[in-house]
């Protein structure tokens, strides 16, 4: 509310020669804008690819990932979005979707796995691994995250997880929680989603993967937290790696009972 | 919006099959080079068969007042009028204005929605090229913010 | 070798509603890469509709359309059933082909 | 290596269930294991290097544990912390405290540098408008900070020169360049301190704040 009215001070003061604008916060004016882009989101493309490459004969082995295991038991897709990062047995690790992904393409289709993790995003096999991972989260829109805290691993990610939320560091001194640790706060005109608790559905660890207007990317969870990274000027965290999937385990948790909307469209 | 998952589900994949056949009874379908490098909204209506322009209340321009990030500006074009030959979208302030023509045929409305890059806040125009020439147009102005960390 | 579009066609009176979204880089002609060099323009130039076979729609575009483009037009005369394809040719002779039917 | 570190982890739950904690592990003991992960997970990218976050400093580390324990510094280690900042302040070499606010706006709205993919050698931004309001007729401002719009002008500043303006001019200084002299665990970077701004940087930006012309006091 307070933000509202100060921000039509602002723009009446800053616009006041623009009739139109003049009416109108620029909050409403963005969201206005966001609004229109909805119907034709991108993503959509990035989707029926990651559907086709799940289904198609692929690999040194030429098989489909039609079996993968995403942690409801091999080929479920539809639900198994909101439940990751969760412990694999099989692998006796703690996992997100990009990474559960990766060893399917390594077991079932004979990809390397370790080459995979170090592509850049947006290139050959990690752009495939993107994908999918829109089209299986897209396969869970609208349910709730509900992340598993059973097994001590789980439990354990979480703390760490926590632990990095925290963690400040870095020329700035930043942490996750400088930007994300209170509500209703912004960045420029960006809103910052709370993520020390569930920030309603379809906001932060809800939205993504996600397309970005900006760059015109399909921005899967990995590359998210990546670039939270790299603009908290740390350095750059594995693809896949621990910490990666301690911090989604920590978010996911907390972003319990928040509905996915993902692919989302992003600024 | 309620069947879009479903409506997805039918689109058919036929690429390439129609890619060679050409276009022989659209005039039009052949790219007017000198309407899009033309730099000035003027020049490119010009180009693209105008002979003399107006404001018209009866041309319609949609976009936004502010457009978070100009990478990805959504704009459409419209009017009712009778006997439109083009339908143009263009942003004054581009490097070149003309964004996107349309071929206005009895098939199809005078009613085209597209999104365009915009490199600053500029005024964006709807430009309807009649039959007999005139150019009739309507234009708004968009504002393109940082949205972000300007890093 | 591109990618397919997404192409949503929907009835409503005497009209279909078509939605497209093509994969495409749009690539401007205006940017410069890390060695400074200019990325020459890559964008799709010509966009053409059939109604059942028959043309209806085209349009052509320049550089300044946004990366993966979303177009709307209104096909007159269509209903359920019916088909819709969409063409797209760019400026290197690329070209991509989609049908979607009337829901 | 991701791998292999979870399977020591699993190994040490295992022990740690073992020797009778039931319960889990222990404070410390997630601690540790947090500094083994970020150690096997983050690696140097271009001139960003590991020891960034690694080899933090100990108003970083005290300020992170409260965060995770939910609970302020006690006022001892608050104060504590604040003192050693306030004491790594640099003061104006030249005694000039106020530059051109032409310049420091500029700084404000660039969010440039010290990120791997920004270059190693250009020139930093100030990050300001990424969360305070300023100058009124910027529209896209954060709010993770309080406005600044009016404050020399607030704060009396009519003459930023005049020894009455003494006092708010070294604390503005003092607060740009090391933010935790003030308040231990802000969420202000220390600018100047930690090299993000130098010296002539940090003085444009006290002018943009302090100077009766900056827009920033209209």
């Amino acid at each position: 509310m307070n933000k509202a009215s100060s921000l039509a001070i602002a723009v009446a003061l800053a616009l006041g020669t623009m009739p139109a604008l003049a009416q109108k916060t620029a909050s409403q004016g963005i969201d206005e804008y966001r609004a229109m882009l909805q119907d034709g989101n991108p993503a959509e493309l990035f989707e029926a690819k990651g559907e086709d490459l799940w289904k198609k004969a692929r690999g040194p082995k030429n098989v489909s990932l039609e079996k993968c295991d995403l942690g409801k038991g091999p080929g479920v897709v539809k639900g198994a979005f909101v439940a990751l990062p969760k412990y694999f047995a099989d692998t006796q690790r703690m996992q997100d979707l990009e990474s559960r992904l990766v060893t399917c393409m390594e077991t079932l289709q004979g990809f390397n796995a370790a080459e995979i993790s170090k592509t850049a995003f947006g290139r050959g096999e990690m752009a495939n691994v993107t994908a999918l991972a829109t089209w299986i989260a897209a396969e869970s829109k609208g349910q709730r995250f509900n992340l598993s805290q059973e097994h001590a691993q789980e439990k354990t990610f979480y703390e760490v997880g926590k632990r990095l939320f925290f963690q400040r560091g870095g020329p700035h001194d930043f942490s996750c929680a400088s930007c994300h640790g209170e509500e209703g706060k912004r960045i420029r005109l960006q809103d910052l989603p709370i993520l020390t608790k569930n920030p309603g559905d379809g906001i932060g660890f809800a939205a993504w993967p996600a397309y970005r207007v900006s760059n015109g990317q399909m921005w899967s969870m990995q590359l998210r937290l990546n670039d939270c990274y790299r603009q908290q000027r740390f350095p750059y965290p594995g693809f896949g790696s621990d910490a990666t999937i301690a911090l989604s385990t920590y978010l996911g948790v907390n972003a319990k009972g928040a509905a996915s909307i993902a692919p989302a469209i992003k600024r | 919006m309620q069947n879009r998952r479903e409506t997805l589900k039918q689109t058919a994949v036929v690429a390439g099959l129609l890619a060679t056949a050409g276009f022989p009874q659209f005039a039009h379908a052949a790219f007017n080079k000198a309407a899009f490098d033309a730099k000035s909204v003027q020049d490119s209506a010009k180009a693209a068969g105008a002979t003399s322009m107006a404001e018209s209340k009866d041309v319609t321009i949609t976009g936004p007042d502010i457009a978070e990030n100009g990478a990805v500006v959504p704009l459409g074009a419209s009017t009712a009028l009778a006997g439109v030959k083009h339908l143009l979208i263009m942003v004054e302030k581009n490097p070149s204005a003309l964004v996107a023509m349309f071929h206005v045929t009895d098939a199809v409305e005078a009613n085209f929605s597209t999104r365009a890059k915009m490199g600053q806040s500029s005024d964006v125009y709807a430009v309807a090229i009649m039959n007999d020439g005139k150019a009739l147009w309507a234009k708004k102005e968009v504002k393109v913010t940082l949205g972000g960390c300007g890093g | 070798m591109a990618d397919p579009m997404r192409i949503r066609a929907q009835a409503s009176g005497d009209k279909a509603t078509v939605r497209v979204l093509m994969s495409h880089e749009m690539e401007s002609g205006q940017r410069k890469d890390a060695s400074g060099k200019t990325v020459p323009a890559w964008f799709i130039q010509e966009v053409t509709a059939k109604l059942n076979g028959k043309d209806v729609f085209s349009a052509e575009w320049g550089p300044a359309v946004s990366k993966n483009p979303f177009l709307q037009f209104n096909v007159k005369g269509a209903k359920a059933g019916d088909k819709i394809a969409v063409t797209w040719k760019d400026n290197k002779g690329d070209t991509r082909t989609d049908e979607a039917t009337v829901s | 290596m991701n791998k292999k570190t979870q399977l020591v982890l699993a190994t040490l739950a295992a022990a740690l269930v073992a020797a009778g904690c039931a319960s889990g592990p222990s404070v410390a003991e997630l601690n540790a294991l947090t500094d083994k992960i970020v150690k096997a997970s983050f690696r140097d990218e271009s001139h960003v290097k590991v020891e960034r976050i690694t080899a933090t400093d100990e108003t970083n580390r005290v300020c992170s544990e409260a965060d995770v324990a939910g609970k302020p510094l006690d006022e001892k280690t608050a104060k504590r912390i604040e003192e050693a900042n306030l004491k790594a302040i640099k003061w104006p070499s030249d005694g000039k405290f106020i530059g051109d606010w032409k310049q420091g706006e500029a700084i404000a709205q660039s969010g440039r540098g010290l990120t791997w993919t920004d270059s190693a050698t250009g020139v930093n931004g100030g990050n300001c408008y990424n969360c305070h309001q300023m100058d009124k007729k910027e529209i896209s401002y954060g709010t993770i900070g309080p406005s600044l719009y009016n404050y020399g002008k607030i704060r009396g500043v009519s003459n930023p020169n005049d020894p009455a303006s003494k006092a708010i001019v070294e604390y503005t200084w003092g607060k740009i360049w090391n933010a935790k002299a003030y308040n231990a665990c802000s969420n202000m970077p220390r600018a100047g301190h930690m090299g993000i701004l130098n010296e002539t940087q940090v003085r444009h930006i006290v002018g943009l704040l302090l100077d009766p012309k900056s827009p920033v006091n209209q």
